[in-house]
């Protein structure tokens, strides 16, 4: 009975660039739920329009545990992120969380791999992994963006070595991130990524090649956002321990997992 | 809350402390549910699908959002018997509440084996869900055809050692034909409604929006066609009718019991309030209350 | 707008400039709407049903809303096919559209007598309603059995002098067999879907929130069971499908056609907002412009 | 294609006692509906709740076509009237209207009898008579209540008579409207009401006894709310000349309806 929805105010809205926005959304002292947050995990936000039901999976993109606040970037793909794109500060909006497992700070050089909208939740790393006692030179960014629209990239700055890797080749490398890794001769201990399918197979192959681990933050439609359901599985190279079948939930189990144990 | 007012039915010789209980497929086995909602304040759990071996279900997307509602084909992913038996039902055991076990087979026998397996447990019912429309196999296919609703349900009861509840399908011409199928075939009592087979298509890359390409429809959406199916095979079968199907709250729940629902089951909703079976009890308590109604059975059919 | 788009479909065997019509009932004969949307804009316009003599329809109240469409019993009431033909017709024909005349009955010789009446007439296409839930006699009596359709198809089109469509109710077990049967019975087209039979209950007045106690439910809420149905109709015969329900926008029209309809009737929604139906057309062809369609044709079943 | 929805702002919003709630809504030049508007008249408000589709149908209490505004008193009767009342001024409603066949005002001696939320149409009314040259004594205002919450009866002061009956006697004539109307022995050449059912079938039975016209407003459940659907009929007496059946359309042969047309 410990958990349950609460309602978040709007503590401010922006629009960084085209579809991208960022929202930072307080909770009360007795709902305070961004002081168990950790960097990949996500909120389950609710639609106040009705004949939308399921509530949308954002992950956190910064924690201020102290202020009681989170943020929130993420692209508007649907009508559910069109309505909270209109909210504004003051606002009021049900969520639910932290939900899922967040990434596993490990010490040591690192790479954060993000790649469009799954480039947030690598911010609220990097500064975790800064805080934590990181060198700056150690903690390795590298985005993955299509055009110049570097949504976020100067906010890790203050944290981490920052490398980009553009589609259009507007800036830096040409091509994806992998390719923005190879150029830099980017090495680290541990590999940290989120970001689209393809980008992510690519990340899995790289770290596999180079005997490093990598944790993957995976996404996948989902229903309940707490593991019962079944709706967002992924495969599993082994059969796992919860469903007995090569299926992992990726709100519960996940959404990182280490890139070893999933199929891509 | 006032003590006088008797929630508690008896449904096919089991007694509820009150008329609520979780969709199948929508709680799990409660594990991850046990957060948000006192499994003690539910007259039953109602658990997920389980069938004789661990199965995979449905390749992703498994779901897609609807208008007041949603699509969902996840194709009955389960773990299997011997992990529920070893894990689940133990889990539930702790609580002071009714387990209702979903089962689910893709043949008569595999059905047969998953009853039996369950008949030494301490589980108050059996869910025989011959409705899911997301399996190749076995699900609907048995649920469409009396004779084969019949058949089933007399196989089932034959090794079955609790309650048989038979889970009927709206996906048919007469749902009376199905109620009376499963009375004759000696069945305790039936839950409906199952969803209706749907679709829906992502124009933008021109194909489905599921995997599977057709999927479950449930969700507020639909519930007035479950309310008009309640109401029908309430009237057609002497057996008792747990009545589902978009159920948001008490209001809702009362729609069912006013049809003639003894027991009712909160599904979809639980995505929007994790809490939401709580509520409906409570909710319902409220209405008494206010309505001076003192025992849930003067409700029970009452339209 | 582009007039490279083509969005013309051959409709047995009518043209129609676009594949937008209305859902019968819900547009009346057009007189109540043609302020709010311009006639000639749509492919065709689809009245309410007619009847060989005047009838009164049901007891109110006739609707109630539910979450995300509403339910309807109304009971076909219309002031017969005398005054249908002098007033209604000579209204339509003023307009550069097609005219659907949705023909209802109670017996199979009322159709027909309705059908002979229309044979005279300029019209584009007979709409015949087999799948109206609200009505004691006729209506889904004849839609729910295979056998009854392809009877009334076939005594309807040896008098027809129009093509004849028949309009299915998805209250069955199998569309596909409706549909086959339909086509054996040499329907030129086929129509779907009616409402779905729904109920609700008033919980504070204990009893039906429609006089009828059951209606048909419409709207948005009901558009995965249409898509899907309208897939398995439009793979199942070789005569065109018209496509309908819960249709809000060109986004939800396209999923019918992309599911296989060559035509879509947008219904209940016109009650939310008057020019819905104009809208759709105008959506559909910026959706072609968008994504570079140069024919409607090219989206048709494109699934 | 001269008629559509408009979008109206909430002027003001005020509450008046219980659920019974008071919204000025107003009007752009090009979409000046209040213009048009007669008192007897409606509007069809839409829900932006996406899982109400129907449109209420609210009578109009008030006009000021200089203004361009309306003045909506509604009780709040369910989801869909509850969400008017949240309104707030600065918001902003879809409307569609005038709607229906208001009041025919005839001169002399009148009487007016609203019971309950059948009031509010009744002000308007009342207002127009008097501007009409109608005399404040000719103008006979007779209001039904349940009990001393006594909304709007002050309003018609300045135009009319005003007589009132409550159910429990708490003020004016015990009883109903007609109980008030022979207490008070009024008398008046026309007879205009709205109210509930039983309410309207004592009117016309009264109208009948000493032959006096009145117009009464009738209620019924809508969905198209333009005369297109045939969901909100009443009886008539005669064959109706539209729908060829002893049915009238509420929303466009009325609502206001000659007594002796409908039965009750």
């Amino acid at each position: 009975m410990a958990k349950r929805k609460v309602l978040a105010q709007v503590a401010s809205q922006e629009r960084l660039s085209g579809e991208i926005y960022s929202m930072w959304i307080s909770f009360s002292e007795e709902d305070n739920i961004a002081e168990e947050a950790q960097a990949g995990q996500f909120l389950s936000l609710y639609c106040r329009e009705g004949s939308r039901l399921l509530p949308r999976p954002i992950s956190i993109c910064e924690i201020d545990r102290e202020k009681g606040r989170l943020r929130l970037v993420y692209r508007v793909a649907g009508e559910g992120t069109r309505e909270f794109s209109t909210l504004q500060e003051g606002d009021t909006i049900e969520v639910l969380g932290p939900l899922g497992n967040g990434f596993t700070k490990k010490e040591g050089k690192s790479i954060l791999i993000g790649g469009g909208i799954g480039i947030p939740p690598m911010l609220e790393l990097a500064k975790a992994l800064f805080k934590a006692g990181g060198k700056k030179e150690d903690i390795q960014v590298v985005l993955g963006y299509r055009d110049n629209d570097l949504f976020l990239k100067e906010e890790f700055a203050p944290y981490a070595e920052v490398f980009v890797s553009t589609e259009d080749g507007s800036v830096g490398t040409k091509g994806n991130v992998i390719d923005a890794v190879n150029e830099h001769q980017i090495s680290g201990g541990e590999v940290y990524a989120c970001g689209p399918l393809p980008m992510l197979r690519g990340v899995k192959a790289y770290a596999k090649e180079h005997h490093i681990p990598a944790q993957i933050s995976m996404e996948e439609r989902m229903a309940c956002g707490i593991g019962a359901c079944l709706v967002c599985v992924c495969m599993s190279k082994e059969t796992d321990a919860h469903s007995h079948v090569k299926n992992k939930r990726v709100c519960k189990d996940g959404p990182v997992f280490d890139a070893e144990e999933v199929e891509l | 809350m006032n003590t006088e007012r008797n929630l508690s039915v008896d449904f096919a010789g089991v007694r509820m402390k009150n008329p609520v209980t979780t969709a199948s497929g929508t709680f799990g086995s409660g594990m991850e549910f046990e957060e948000f909602v006192d499994l003690n304040g539910l007259g039953a759990v109602t658990t997920k699908g389980v069938a004789s071996v661990p199965w995979e279900g449905n390749p992703v997307p498994r779901i897609c959002e609807t208008y007041g509602g949603m699509l969902n084909a996840i194709g009955l992913q389960n773990p299997g018997i011997d992990v529920f038996i070893e894990r689940d039902l133990p889990f539930l055991q702790k609580y002071d509440t009714n387990i209702i076990v979903n089962v689910c087979g893709k043949t008569p026998e595999e059905y047969v084996e998953v009853v039996r397996r369950l008949a030494a447990e301490k589980i108050s019912l059996l869910e025989i869900n011959i409705s899911c429309p997301n399996v190749k196999a076995g699900g609907i296919a048995f649920g469409q055809n009396p004779k084969l609703v019949e058949k089933i349900t007399r196989e089932i009861k034959d090794v079955a050692k609790q309650p048989v509840m038979m889970k009927l399908s709206p996906n048919v011409t007469d749902i009376t034909e199905m109620a009376k199928a499963a009375e004759a075939g000696g069945a305790d009592a039936i839950s409906l409604i199952n969803t209706l087979t749907g679709m829906k298509i992502d124009i933008h890359r021109r194909s489905f929006a599921l995997a599977n390409k057709t999927g479950g429809l449930s969700g507020p959406a639909i519930k007035p066609v479950a309310v008009r199916m309640v109401y029908q095979a309430a009237h057609a079968v002497k057996i008792p009718v747990l009545g589902m199907g978009g159920i948001r709250n008490a209001e809702d729940a009362l729609e069912f019991i006013m049809a003639g629902a003894s027991m009712v089951a909160v599904g979809t909703y639980q995505f929007h309030h994790p809490s939401a079976a709580a509520d409906v009890v409570q909710g319902i308590e409220a209405f008494m209350e206010e309505n001076g109604v003192k025992d849930i059975k003067e409700l029970i059919g009452c339209v």
